[in-house]
């Protein structure tokens, strides 16, 4: 039996992520930051990318699928919404979530599912940037660290610093009022991540999510943030654990590649039949 | 002196609330029935006659926000699919019925045996308990009484008919049903008078604050002057002698020319007197109080304290005409009177008060409050030329209330007064 | 010595902060503005500092018969100076950084780039500085970190990353913003003259070192200090000295325009409108803060997002003929919707337009609330610097209220900090009465 | 005479855009003294407006399009939108057409803004309609019909006519061909989603806002005929929903086109439910005024501004989504609009019982970014597909 080839693509609002996955297997995985170029161009070049990575080309894909802002790509086959690729993404990478916690460049969004990736409910914030990746940004662009550097940097904390402005925008003014204060960077980094963990713990539980929460999206790369989410669930005494994984950040590109095999399987056997 | 006298009255409310909250508790046991209705329109008289004890939700959730409680319990209710939008006062109940429903003085409040929704001045009660009804099952009974509103500002006599004829086919039966007694017109008559007397006591002790200095404060004071009348005592002779201890300590202190308590103590320099309009926040009265006192300022009239029955505009309750009585009052509570009504209300305060500036707190919570109070601010500095503020916040939510912002609101407002009588003199 | 008895007003504002110095009979005779990222004791020094700097140009000018260009070259030297000094600051805070154990793999590369960067840095501020040039900013934060930014680019590599020089800036810039720079006038009007006399010999050079003396030896007397704004609960002030925002944005707009009865104070964190009676005294007031959507950051971030100065903003937007509607509230989605809109093929100026509307729009509701907009209106804050929200202001006040004077002024970024001191005026006559 | 889909749906489109009122204005320069009543969301008696010679106008705020200067003056940002767009176009004089104003109870916000708009316009007429809450024709009847006559009293005064029981009768008459049309519609669209899509049903039911009735009904009935014309129309791999909580605000046409991208077919909704209030046709035969009261007690919707007596809170959404086979519900209402939000966990208990799924959003008429929307709807329509074969 010939290889299934399936590609997912993510197009966030700050990166494009593409996964080739090979009969359930991931082969390649690839995150493009946009940064202001034009977006159609970085999608194109990322796929094409991609299957240079594998050695494929474009006709080798069984079923290109696309989730976020996949609209804007028109050659692929079929779209699903960030929430299903999400949920699916976070199963596959962490079989015994129940939840996941997708946090992107804008928006966080929280999802209960299945062992079978069943979405049974979900929400996401809307309206008001404050607590996303971005506002993760703009504080390490004021405190002059990389995005790399978060995570590592607020596990060091020793007294975390409250903060009181949560606009995304505004933070920097509380930030460098910190700084001043003579407050440690560590202790800024964690006072900000126990603020956005409870947000999202507030968004977790909303939907009556419970046990295994797998984070997913550009922040399940921050440590610090993962901590801070375990810190708050023992104070607040919640039923969740937090889990990660290096992978996690593809999870909705995984997703839409699995979901992908899954339609094709759908439509060849309807064909057949 | 004055100030072991003041606390008599206090202490005498605690003790008739943490009585009725035991009797509450032990209400089943004792074969009592409850009937849990809302504070604007609450027929206390009617429901005591039948021997049955009331429940208000209403002061439960203001009891939880001011012992921190609320944000807890707002957030249990969110958690369960309640709209971050709407009226912090019901999910803070809800809140707490499911974290198992410990009223304020730590004791559990009893089911309900009857929801008696008295849909007067706010649209939210209806919705209010017909969640409740979900949380109980359909096996609790509701009565439900629809009070029209007074959109031309005087009472309609289709409109009294209307509450009466639903008084008599709807809420005296299930009242019936419940206490398994039949109605007494004769106890009720009873209770309506007592209820009468103790209504000319508070309105003399809110109407004190037109001497100067005041010797009350009318809104943070107020809240508790009003407790009894607007909680489970009217119609009471506790109330009766409540109201004749607080009447006699008012009086005391208008002799000495003293000015309101505070919980820093009396306050010795009034400086501006302010009307207010609106509820006030719970999770943070004591600071938001002190931002008033600190700069003396005292609060002479508010809207608030009439939330559960207008007496200061003549309207007591009636012994002789008692369903019409009740009717009148459920259709005159502050909330259910039109707009022209309430901007009205507030000017002849601004006026017989001397008030040297008004004051709206305005709520998200409520919308049956809140909804036309920029236009009222307005149309009142319009009318009396005297300058209002406008301070936004909530109820019991504390993610409402940002104490900065509001001291800030307050402490501009004030230097502005203050601007302005250096100019005119 | 002689001396000279002065009254000051200071506004913390979240983004600048400025002062205004009065002499005793009310006139302005100097202004200074800072940014206000750094410790507000440290903001508020600073900015006093700057504002005696520009008093004692006031005085030389008292001083000198005719003084014409000369001041302004003068002063133009002097700021030089004053850079200059705050750039060998920064240069020596970045190799220490630099010498720090974070850099420990490539320490000895890292001074030496930075020692080409510091080099290239004064080279720029000196011709930034020259006769006839224009600055980007007044701030030296902006113009360091503009400058750095644009070498640092040039200058990285795989050796020494981009990343790794900006953050050597970022952490060696705050400490520099947080010392002020005192007595900047008397240790540095020496050179700044010999400078002016050096661009241009001047006929009147004995009568300008004389005046310039005179100014120098002068000993400014605070009669009266009262602060404002955002950030005045955190000043070292008696309460008495201490003024709401709002009182003080009505009575400076007052003294700037005195039939003002309707003012429009849009700064960095906030939108206020306030409504003054005829004695500049506030009637009634509405507040917008806690989000930035509407306010003056919202523009800072439109201009990052579109790597543009601040300054920049408007007359790009005033470029428009067809405006785009703008949909996001939150300034970091409209950030995002200006990114889609990009992409979509529509034009920079046209989106731009879109967004000064928006935020015109907000501050109409906050008008609107606070009572309208009544004859004279006055607008005021950091945003009246920007011509396309002036713009979007006049057309939205024409369209819904009809004929209203408006009144901008290129001060008027200065309003609260001048009803500071006039209240502050106010507390000396009292004192002296 | 038969038009193309085409036209049908550009007439519908510009009434339901019309705000301004300028269909009205038509009306009411086609014959002097002519006048129109106004009135907000919900139910109020048209009848008696068209019995007296004048045109009913629903109005329910400014949309997407109007750019609010005043408004806020009036209403707090925690208060839903369509009270100060409302106010935002009279104040503006877009609202001139109208001679008086009804404030039918529906919420607190339209009850006091009755009150405003009496102070605003003391010159103008002005009625809060009190809907009884309670349903015994002798109690909630009598005060209700009470009410009838006042606002016959009152329109007869304002129309200079007299309302003759035969008036009204032919109203009704006319108002029940306009509501069978209404439900053929949705009949029709419940049946095949994709030949009557909901973002233009939408618009033909809002023309009925500003149409005189019997032009309304005549256009329903020929998009009814001609929409089945346009070939291309083809059923799609889209879900079946139900939509709930858009009774008083209207979302912006972008959110119902959006909905559609998203995949579904939106069989049933609570927009401009006012319009459809009565179920049942009113008789002709008896009193007119006791035929309105009978229809208003008890053949009126279910709807969050009503009180529910024991046991039918969400009987009626669970009935719909049983009858047309909708596949899920979404919750879809207006940002702080009470009566939706607080009417919303009781629904939600009744489709859990019945194990129907259901997603929420909320919304207000301005809203401009629909990313959001576009994937809760979407994922919602997605799980729906994806595990249908369950
Ligand atoms: N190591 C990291 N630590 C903290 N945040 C990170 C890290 N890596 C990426 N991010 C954040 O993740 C966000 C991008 O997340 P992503 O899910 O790709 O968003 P989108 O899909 O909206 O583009 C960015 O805002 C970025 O700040
Ligand atoms: N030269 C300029 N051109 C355009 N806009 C400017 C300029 N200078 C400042 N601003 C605007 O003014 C804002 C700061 O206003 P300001 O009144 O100083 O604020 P605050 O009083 O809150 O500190 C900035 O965010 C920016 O948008
Ligand atoms: S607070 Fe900040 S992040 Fe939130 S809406 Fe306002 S600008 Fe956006
Ligand atoms: S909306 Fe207002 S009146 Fe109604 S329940 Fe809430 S607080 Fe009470
Ligand atoms: S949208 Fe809701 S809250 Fe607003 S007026 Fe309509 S029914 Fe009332």
């Amino acid at each position: 039996m010939s290889e299934l080839l399936t590609a997912g693509m993510d197009v966030g609002s700050s990166s494009v992520k593409t996964v080739i996955v090979a009969n359930g297997t991931p082969l390649v995985m690839r995150t493009d930051r946009i940064r202001r170029r034009d977006l159609r161009k970085v999608i194109e070049e990322s796929y094409d990318a991609a299957l240079a990575g594998a050695d494929l080309e474009r006709k080798d894909i069984a079923y290109l699928a696309t989730t976020g802002e996949g609209e804007l790509v028109e050659f692929r086959r079929g779209h699903f919404y960030g929430m299903t690729t999400h949920a699916r993404g976070a199963i596959f990478l962490m079989p015994e979530a129940r939840a996941a916690l997708d946090i992107g460049a804008l928006h966080a969004r929280a999802m209960k599912m299945d062992e079978r990736s069943k979405v049974l409910s979900y929400r996401m914030t809307s309206q008001c940037a404050s607590g996303s990746g971005q506002f993760l940004e703009n504080v390490a662009r004021y405190l002059g660290i990389t995005l790399e550097d978060i995570g590592p940097l607020s596990c060091t904390a020793s007294a975390p610093e409250g903060v009181s402005s949560i606009c995304a925008v505004l933070a920097e003014t509380d930030v460098i009022n910190m700084v001043s204060r003579g407050i440690k960077t560590n202790d800024i980094l964690k006072g900000i991540h126990l603020s956005m963990a409870g947000r999202y713990l507030k968004l977790l539980r909303s939907i009556g999510a419970e046990g295994t929460v797998a984070i997913t999206g550009g922040l399940s790369a921050d440590v610090g943030l993962a901590q801070a989410m375990r810190e708050r669930i023992e104070i607040e005494k919640l039923d969740m654990n937090v889990l990660t994984d290096p992978r996690a950040i593809y999870a909705g590109a995984i997703g839409a590649a699995l979901w992908g095999a899954f339609r094709h399987d759908v439509l060849s056997r309807r064909n057949v039949a | 002196m004055s100030t072991v006298r003041k606390e008599d009255s206090m202490l005498l409310q605690k003790e008739m609330i943490s009585d009725h909250y035991d009797r509450l508790a032990r209400a089943h046991d004792d074969g009592k029935k409850v009937v849990y209705t809302f504070v604007p329109g609450n027929l206390n008289e009617l429901v005591r006659s039948f021997d049955l004890l009331p429940v208000l939700p209403e002061i439960n959730a203001l009891q939880s926000g001011m012992r921190k409680l609320s944000g807890d319990y707002i957030a249990e209710a969110e958690k369960h699919g309640h709209s971050e939008d709407v009226c912090t006062y019901v999910k803070c109940d809800i809140g707490m019925l499911k974290k198992g429903n410990i009223g304020p003085t730590g004791k559990r409040l009893p089911k309900p045996d009857l929801l008696l929704l008295s849909y007067t001045g706010c649209f939210t009660f209806m919705k209010w308990f017909e969640l409740l009804r979900e949380e109980y099952g359909d096996d609790v009974p509701v009565a439900m009484l629809h009070v029209p509103y007074q959109a031309n500002g005087r009472i309609e006599p289709h409109q009294r008919q209307y509450v009466v004829r639903q008084l008599e086919t709807e809420v005296i039966p299930r009242l019936e049903e419940v206490s398994g007694r039949k109605f007494d017109p004769d106890r009720l008559r009873e209770m309506l008078r007592l209820s009468s007397r103790a209504e000319d006591d508070l309105v003399w002790t809110l109407e004190s604050a037109k001497h100067k200095p005041s010797p009350i404060d009318a809104y943070f004071g107020g809240v508790y002057y009003i407790g009894p009348m607007f909680s489970a005592f009217r119609g009471t002779q506790e109330a009766v002698d409540y109201y004749a201890t607080l009447r006699a300590e008012v009086q005391e202190r208008l002799d000495a020319g003293a000015g309101p308590i505070t919980p820093e103590g009396p306050m010795k320099n009034e400086k501006y007197r302010l009307v207010v309009e609106g509820p006030p926040n719970w999770t943070s009265f004591r600071e938001f109080w002190k931002m008033f006192y600190d700069e003396d300022a005292v609060v002479v009239a508010s809207t608030y304290t009439k939330v559960g029955g207008l007496y200061d505009r003549g309207f007591r309750h009636d012994p002789d005409h008692a369903l019409e009585t009740l009717a009148d009052y459920c259709l005159g509570c502050y909330t259910n009177l039109g707009l022209p009504t309430r901007v009205e209300l507030i000017e002849r305060y601004i006026r017989e008060y001397s008030a040297d500036g008004f004051l709206i707190h305005s709520v998200k919570s409520c919308n049956s409050f809140s909804v036309g109070q920029l236009m009222m601010l307005r149309q009142l500095e319009e009318r009396t030329g005297v300058p209002g503020a406008f301070i936004e916040s909530d109820l019991v939510d504390p993610r409402y209330f940002s104490a900065a912002n509001v001291k800030n609101r307050i402490e501009s407002y004030l230097q502005m007064l203050d601007q302005k009588r250096g100019a005119a003199a | 010595m002689t001396s000279m008895e002065v009254i000051i007003g200071i506004d913390l504002g979240s983004t600048t902060t400025k002062a205004v110095v009065l002499d005793i009979e009310g006139n302005v005779i100097g202004r200074g503005i800072t940014n206000s990222r750094s410790n507000y004791d440290v903001a508020a020094q600073i900015v006093r500092e700057e504002a005696f700097v520009r008093t004692r140009f006031t005085l030389v000018e008292r001083n000198l018969q005719a003084a014409g260009g000369v001041i302004g070259s003068l002063e133009r030297n002097l700021k030089l100076e004053q850079h200059l000094e705050l750039l060998a600051r920064l240069r020596q805070a970045m190799s220490m950084l630099a010498g720090g154990p974070k850099h420990r793999g490539h320490a000895g590369e890292l001074a030496a780039r930075l020692g080409v960067l510091g080099d290239e840095m004064e080279r720029r501020a000196r011709s930034q500085f020259a006769p006839g040039a224009t600055r980007r900013s007044d701030f030296f934060r902006d113009l360091a970190g503009g400058d750095f930014m644009h070498i640092a680019e040039g200058l990285a590599d795989k050796a020494i990353p981009f990343d790794v020089l900006c953050s050597v800036f970022d952490a060696a810039i705050l400490g520099v913003e947080c010392l002020p720079i005192e007595r900047a006038f008397e240790r540095h009007i020496n050179t700044a003259l010999q400078s002016t006399l050096s661009e241009e010999p001047l006929g009147i050079a004995a009568e300008l070192r004389k005046a310039v003396d005179a100014a120098r030896a002068t000993e400014l007397v605070e009669l009266s200090t009262v602060g404002t704004g955002y950030g005045r609960a955190r000043l070292p002030f008696p309460k008495e000295q201490i003024r709401s925002e709002i009182l003080c944005h009505g009575l400076g707009a007052h003294a700037m325009f005195p039939d003002t009865r309707t003012v429009l104070d849009i700064g960095g964190q906030d939108t206020k409108a306030i409504q003054v009676d005829s004695d500049g005294i506030v009637t009634s007031f509405q507040m917008n803060d806690r989000c930035a959507a509407g306010c003056g950051r919202y523009l800072g971030y439109i201009a990052d997002e579109m790597n543009l100065g601040l300054h920049e903003l408007g007359p790009l937007a005033m470029e428009s003929h067809t405006r785009v509607k703008i949909n996001s509230t939150c300034t970091v989605f409209a950030g995002a919707e200006l990114r889609e809109r990009l992409s979509l093929g529509q034009k920079r100026e046209d989106i731009l337009a879109g967004l000064h509307r928006a935020i015109i729009l907000r501050a109409m509701s906050l008008l609107a609330r606070s009572g309208g907009i009544n004859d004279q209106f006055t607008f005021t804050g950091g945003v009246a610097r920007n011509p396309a929200a002036v713009q979007a202001l006049r057309d939205l006040v024409r369209e819904n209220y009809g004929q209203r004077s408006i009144n901008t002024s290129a001060d008027s970024i200065y309003t609260g900090a001048l009803g500071a001191a006039l209240f502050a005026r106010r507390a000396a006559e009292r004192k002296a009465a | 005479m038969t038009h193309s889909l085409e036209s049908v749906l550009a007439h519908a489109r510009s009434l339901a855009d019309d705000i301004e009122l300028a269909e009205v204005r038509r009306w009411k320069e086609k014959a002097p003294g002519r006048r129109a009543v106004g009135h907000m969301p919900t139910y109020v008696p048209r009848e008696l407006i068209h019995a007296a010679g004048m045109l009913p106008v629903g109005i329910v705020g400014g949309g997407d399009r109007l750019e609010i200067i005043r408004g806020d003056a009036y209403f707090q940002s925690y208060i839903c939108r369509i009270p100060r767009s409302t106010i935002e176009l009279a104040l503006s004089g877009k609202l001139d057409a109208l001679d008086g104003m009804l404030f039918p109870a529906i919420c607190d916000v339209i009850r006091n803004l009755s009150g405003m708009w009496s102070m605003i316009f003391p010159e103008r007429y002005v009625h809060y309609v009190d809907l009884p809450q309670n349903f015994d024709s002798a109690v909630g009847g009598a005060f209700w019909r009470h009410e009838l006559e006042t606002l016959r009293r009152d329109f007869e005064a304002l129309a200079g006519v007299t309302i003759t029981d035969e008036a009204l009768r032919a109203s009704i008459a006319v108002y029940n061909e306009n509501r069978r049309a209404i439900r053929d519609l949705y009949a029709a669209r419940g049946r095949q989603p994709w030949i009557y899509p909901f973002s233009e049903t939408w618009q033909l039911l809002r023309a009925g806002n500003v149409l005189p009735p019997e032009e309304h009904t005549a256009l329903l009935r020929s998009y009814l005929e001609v929409a089945p014309t346009d070939k291309e129309r083809r059923d799609r791999d889209h879900s079946r929903v139900v939509l709930v909580g858009m009774f008083c605000e209207q979302p912006p046409y972008g959110l119902l086109l959006t909905l559609e991208r998203a995949g579904c077919y939106v069989v049933d909704d609570d927009l401009l439910i006012g319009l459809r209030w009565l179920k049942d046709d009113v008789p002709l035969q008896g009193h007119p005024l006791d035929n309105l009261v009978e229809g208003y007690l008890n053949h009126s919707v279910m709807s969050a501004s009503r009180y529910a007596p024991e046991g039918h809170r969400g009987s009626s959404l669970v009935e719909s989504v049983d009858r047309l086979e909708a596949e899920g519900v979404i919750f879809c209402a207006a940002s702080f609009c009470d009566p939706a939000l607080l009417d919303q966990p009781m629904l939600v208990a009744a489709l859990d019982r019945k194990g129907i799924p259901h997603t929420e959003f909320k919304y207000s008429e301005d809203t401009g970014q629909f990313a959001v929307i576009r994937e809760q709807a979407g994922t919602f329509s997605d799980s729906i597909r994806l595990w249908a074969t369950e």
